[in-house]
């Protein structure tokens, strides 16, 4: 440990980078995974059961304002967890840091999970609402697009046996990918004018949702966002575990 | 013409030669020797430029090399005389008529490369680099599938090409009859040997022996290469 | 580059070497529509410029698998990667290739099929020029998408998986185009932003491509 | 205790259901497979002579 | 017969066996369509069945290359057929095995695409049924196909062709019996062919493909 | 236990081989001799069934032979047991505890076969023959990348089927160190020296060697086995 110390004091202690040390990462997430997973599900819990037992009706849309609580952070972490893979592959590809490209891997799934709770919650609240469970709105089909961008993302990185070798393809995928999505929600905005709710999340206080829904709403988000932090430490440490049991075992069979 | 410094590679993750050292002059054939699985493919891709070497240096002129592989990338449907044409001209050559002599294809240009004898095949590979122009020449066991008299052919103009101011770097496991060249023996270069002084790898694993293997590895400063 | 084109195109239209395979897919995706959706003259007329665009993309994503691999599996990549000319140009190359062998026939044929489809006769040169317009950049989007999955034994429902998304942009305007074309309507704000996907992707695209094969060819 | 859901109770009971099964079974995998490698882990470097996290 | 079937599953199953690929080719597939065609519910919802149906097929046949492709390149199909189990058995069991991995789940996804298309929920029922009845007819036939073409580099184009049209007459009265039942008509007597036909390929096709496996293994 | 008579045989429609005639008994083994292409696959080919021959006839009692052919039929994805206990129970065995003992891959059960390195992999192959419970094996060139102790054990396996009551065909370029087995070396039945005798192949194409070619080739009456 002393030596350890020594040769990371030798190259700058300060440096941010230093947490890309997958020894150092495993070290620092050990500490934090117990308290993320646990604040996660405080404020999961504590947001969910406020907003599914102790908030009214609203005057509209009657008891199905309550999935909002579950749509909404999830709409919000599919999107973030795309933003978060684009930005560890950027990491992997210009400083070759392993844990962000790790990263990068361990998140997609979780990603894809919310973007199938925002699709799945969406389309059962379109059944009353509009009447369909289903509208090709641009921002339903662009969250739709997404989800296969996470497929296809997924799919990379399994099929790719060598692990560096997927991590690059994987990023250059993301890369080219976002581009892609941007450039989708363009082409669908402009194919189809849609029936969705605007972003009222906004700051500009006067189109906010009324505060009774709006304080659960922020503590269920806090709560989807913790549970992501938390889920990508977990899987990321697996990932990371699972290169070293690869290296271990490759080394073996050079001996 | 070619010269390597302190060379590591690695192939699929796993680091396989390593602290490997040597030059190539003008006139000199290198020849590679070593067990299967030693390391002798990935070392001449490295050294054409195909893979990035896990540390050390190679230093080649731009556009040296000339690289031959186990594949000879000879596509079925076109001539003889088309195959070697097309690879004249991404080089930038126009005459194939020396080529297709040295290795006694003359007969044969406007024959189908599918209906190719697998020998005849080999020998338009080979054929290929000579249309190439470049001064350095790497062939990847070049004499599979050839007879002796082949064999021959190929030695002939491995010497001509030298004598000519070439450089040749092959690996094979028979004798060329090229009784001029350098030998490398690899083994002893083998990365498990010597990729991390002083012990095991899992060293690295503890920060130990990081120093070692972060010399460059995957071009970050952290120690994954020691670890994952 | 020249020669590389030459020896592609040669290649391309010898014996097994897949030219009018494309074609013939294009062609029975189409006919395979009207047993799908039922016969009604009505119903085909309205789907008729979309179905024509999904088929040609389809077509053009399942010849896409042989733009690298073979000469990935015979060595010649590696040459390639060797020789003088950047593998951003061998890329744009084989793209162009790619399209010359597939989209262009396609586009060519397209009127032809349209007749099946009851495509009103006023589309016809709008569907012609979208897809003109518009296959180039499925065949280099393609390219990507071959450079990512080159070393993959099989790779070619992957392939699909990756590039389609990708298309998405593409088959919107295209087929937007094509059907306002159909429609009487005016159709130039979607063949413009057509071509200017396919432009940014003829000029971008190449070197995602060849960084990709670069990787694979590690 | 169970509030008056009126006449969407179908619906926001599938919704809350639905996403949270998604996540246990999200989770459930996470930790799963995370045990398994660790295990893995674990034995080989024993294997080798060591045991370490 | 049972262990080959056991095996192939596993295969299928684990890390890059493909399983999974074909769904998610079939989704692509749907999803693609209202681009192509435009976002009307009412045109959507007319040609959902056919669409449904199109695309399981084209997911189907995408997928067939691998049934004996992968056996026939690692020796494994030389192997069984020396084995001491009929090559008949061997057929019938690699397609049961490919309609276990494909099909079947198919059939299971198409209700959650059937809402992407807005198809009418009392048709659900029918597409789901008609799709059990009709894609193990694709397999088999498929696997017909597949025997065709095992031996050759890149076939996959090639048998698209060459089964394609043998599809048909399943298509036909698959999409027929689901655009019925979604239009709250009588589904019966198409139901009723289709189970013909699955019954009668299951039953003859296996002679076929052993048959053409045996001249490709020569 | 397997006997060939007056065997002819093709590849890709080109006669290869002809006038072979051998008997094997139990307790034998046959090694095929021969340069690269003489035939020597396609004669195992035939001999295990999987091919028609041109002529004359192979006898082989019911399900009585085994193949192991150039590729080994091992599933990457699946492990050794896995591989091996799958061709055990399509055999109708179930014992795969011998085979892996014999072939010294005990260690290796649970290890995926796309990890084990090539000498392995050939010999999880190998062992496959060993769980199929048949009389007689045929190998296609069973030693590639093995070692030497690797053929050893090899060797072994063979004697031990041998002592059995089993027989065994082998083609090989390598020795195997198996002295008791009887060599049959193939170069003097190539069938452009035997097919049509009396000289060039295009005498036949003027019906002159008809009668040496048609000895029944494809079964029919006429001369299409010599004209085509
Ligand atoms: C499958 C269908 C649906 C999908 C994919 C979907 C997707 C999304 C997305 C991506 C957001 C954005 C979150 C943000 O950026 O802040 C969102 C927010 C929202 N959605 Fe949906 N949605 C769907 C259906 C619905 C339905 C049917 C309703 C209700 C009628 C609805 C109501 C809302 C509301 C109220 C918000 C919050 C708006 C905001 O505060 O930004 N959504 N949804
Ligand atoms: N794709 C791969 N993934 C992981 N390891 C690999 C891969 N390809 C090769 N190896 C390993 O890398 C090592 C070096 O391989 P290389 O092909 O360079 O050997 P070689 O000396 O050329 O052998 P040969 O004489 O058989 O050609 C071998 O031990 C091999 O097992
Ligand atoms: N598909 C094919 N079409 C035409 N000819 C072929 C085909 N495959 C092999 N041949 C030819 O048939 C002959 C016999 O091939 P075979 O594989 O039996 O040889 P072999 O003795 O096993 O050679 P090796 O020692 O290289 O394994 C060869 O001359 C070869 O060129
Ligand atoms: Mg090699
Ligand atoms: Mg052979």
């Amino acid at each position: 440990m002393q030596q350890d110390r020594g040769a990371l004091k030798s190259r700058g202690m300060a440096s941010l980078w230093e947490y890309a040390n997958p020894k150092r990462f495993m070290q620092v997430s050990a500490v934090l995974l117990p308290w993320m997973a646990g604040l996660s599900a405080l404020c999961l819990v504590v947001g969910l059961v406020w907003g599914f037992f102790f908030t009214p009706d609203d005057f509209r849309q009657g008891s199905t304002v309550k999935i909002i609580y579950l749509h909404v952070p999830s709409a919000l972490m599919a999107i973030n967890a795309w933003l978060m893979m684009l930005v560890t592959s950027l990491i992997w590809l210009i400083r070759r840091h392993h844990v962000s490209a790790l990263a990068a891997r361990a998140a997609a799934p979780v990603g894809l999970v919310m973007t199938v709770i925002a699709l799945a919650t969406g389309a059962i609240w379109g059944q009353p609402m509009w009447g369909t469970w289903w509208a090709w709105d641009p921002r339903l089909t662009s969250f739709l697009i997404l989800g296969l961008f996470y497929l296809g993302y997924i799919a990379l990185w399994e099929a790719v046996e060598n692990a560096d070798t997927a991590a690059d393809l994987t990023s250059v995928l993301c890369l080219v990918g976002s581009v892609f999505a941007v450039l989708s929600r363009y082409a669908v905005l402009f194919w189809n004018q849609g029936l969705h709710q605007g972003a009222s999340l906004s700051l500009d206080k006067e189109e906010n949702v009324a505060d009774v829904f709006y304080h659960p709403l922020l503590v269920s988000i806090a709560g989807f966002v913790l549970l992501f932090v938390a889920l990508v430490l977990l899987r990321t440490r697996t990932e990371i575990r699972q290169r070293r049991l690869q290296a271990l075992l490759n080394r073996e069979r050079m001996a | 013409m070619l010269s390597a410094a302190n060379l590591a590679i690695s192939r699929g993750g796993v680091p396989v030669l390593s602290g490997l050292s040597f030059t190539l002059a003008r006139g000199e054939a290198l020849i590679l020797r070593g067990p299967n699985g030693i390391g002798k493919t990935t070392l001449l891709r490295t050294l054409a430029g195909l893979q990035p070497p896990l540390a050390g240096q190679v230093a080649a002129g731009e556009d040296a090399v000339a690289y031959a592989g186990h594949a000879d990338g000879v596509k079925p449907t076109l001539s003889v005389a088309e195959n070697l044409a097309f690879w004249a001209r991404v080089f930038g050559q126009d005459d194939i008529a020396p080529a297709l002599a040295a290795f006694d294809l003359a007969g044969l240009e406007s024959r189908a490369a599918q209906n190719l004898s697998a020998g005849q095949k080999r020998r338009l590979g080979l054929a290929r680099m000579m249309v190439t122009g470049r001064p350095v020449w790497m062939f990847d066991e070049p004499t599979v599938s050839l007879d002796s008299a082949s064999v021959a052919l190929f030695a002939a103009a491995v010497r001509a090409h030298l004598a000519a101011g070439g450089a040749a770097v092959m690996a094979t496991h028979i004798d060329l009859g090229l009784s001029e060249a350098r030998v490398l023996e690899l083994a002893p270069f083998r990365a498990g040997a010597t990729a991390v002084p002083g012990g095991t790898d899992d060293r690295a694993y503890d920060g130990q022996g990081a120093g070692a293997a972060r010399r460059g590895a995957f071009d970050g400063d952290d120690d994954a290469g020691a670890f994952l | 580059m020249i020669a590389l084109l030459r020896r592609d195109l040669a290649i391309a239209t010898r014996a097994g070497g897949g030219f009018g395979l494309g074609l013939a897919f294009f062609l029975v995706v189409v006919v395979l529509v009207p047993f799908g959706v039922g016969p009604e003259t009505s119903v085909l007329t309205r789907i008729a410029p979309g179905v024509l665009w999904i088929g040609a993309l389809l077509a053009c994503l399942l010849s896409l698998d042989r733009m690298f691999a073979l000469d990935y599996e015979d060595g010649s990549l590696d040459l390639l990667a060797t020789a003088p000319i950047p593998l951003e140009g061998v890329v744009a190359v084989k793209a162009l290739a790619h399209w010359l062998t597939t989209g262009l026939p396609l586009t060519l044929m397209a009127p032809l099929l349209a007749v099946l489809l009851n495509l009103p006769p006023q589309g016809f040169v709008w569907l012609v020029v979208s897809l003109a317009l518009g296959t180039p950049a499925l065949s280099v989007i393609g390219a990507f998408g071959a450079a990512l999955t080159v070393g993959l034994r099989r790779g070619g429902l992957l392939l699909s998986l990756l590039v389609l998304p990708l298309y998405v942009p593409t088959l919107i305007f295209g087929a937007e185009a094509a059907r306002r074309g159909a429609e009487g309507m005016e159709a130039g704000t979607p063949l413009a932003l057509l071509t200017g996907i396919s432009l940014g992707c003829a000029a971008l695209m190449p070197f995602a491509a060849a960084a990709a094969l670069r990787v694979n060819l590690r | 205790m169970m509030p008056d859901l009126g006449k969407y109770a179908a619906e926001v009971a599938a919704a809350y259901i639905v996403s949270i099964v998604l996540i246990a079974g999200l989770v459930w995998a996470s930790l799963r497979r995370g045990a398994k490698v660790r295990a893995e882990l674990r034995r080989v470097e024993a294997r080798r002579g060591r045991s370490d996290g």
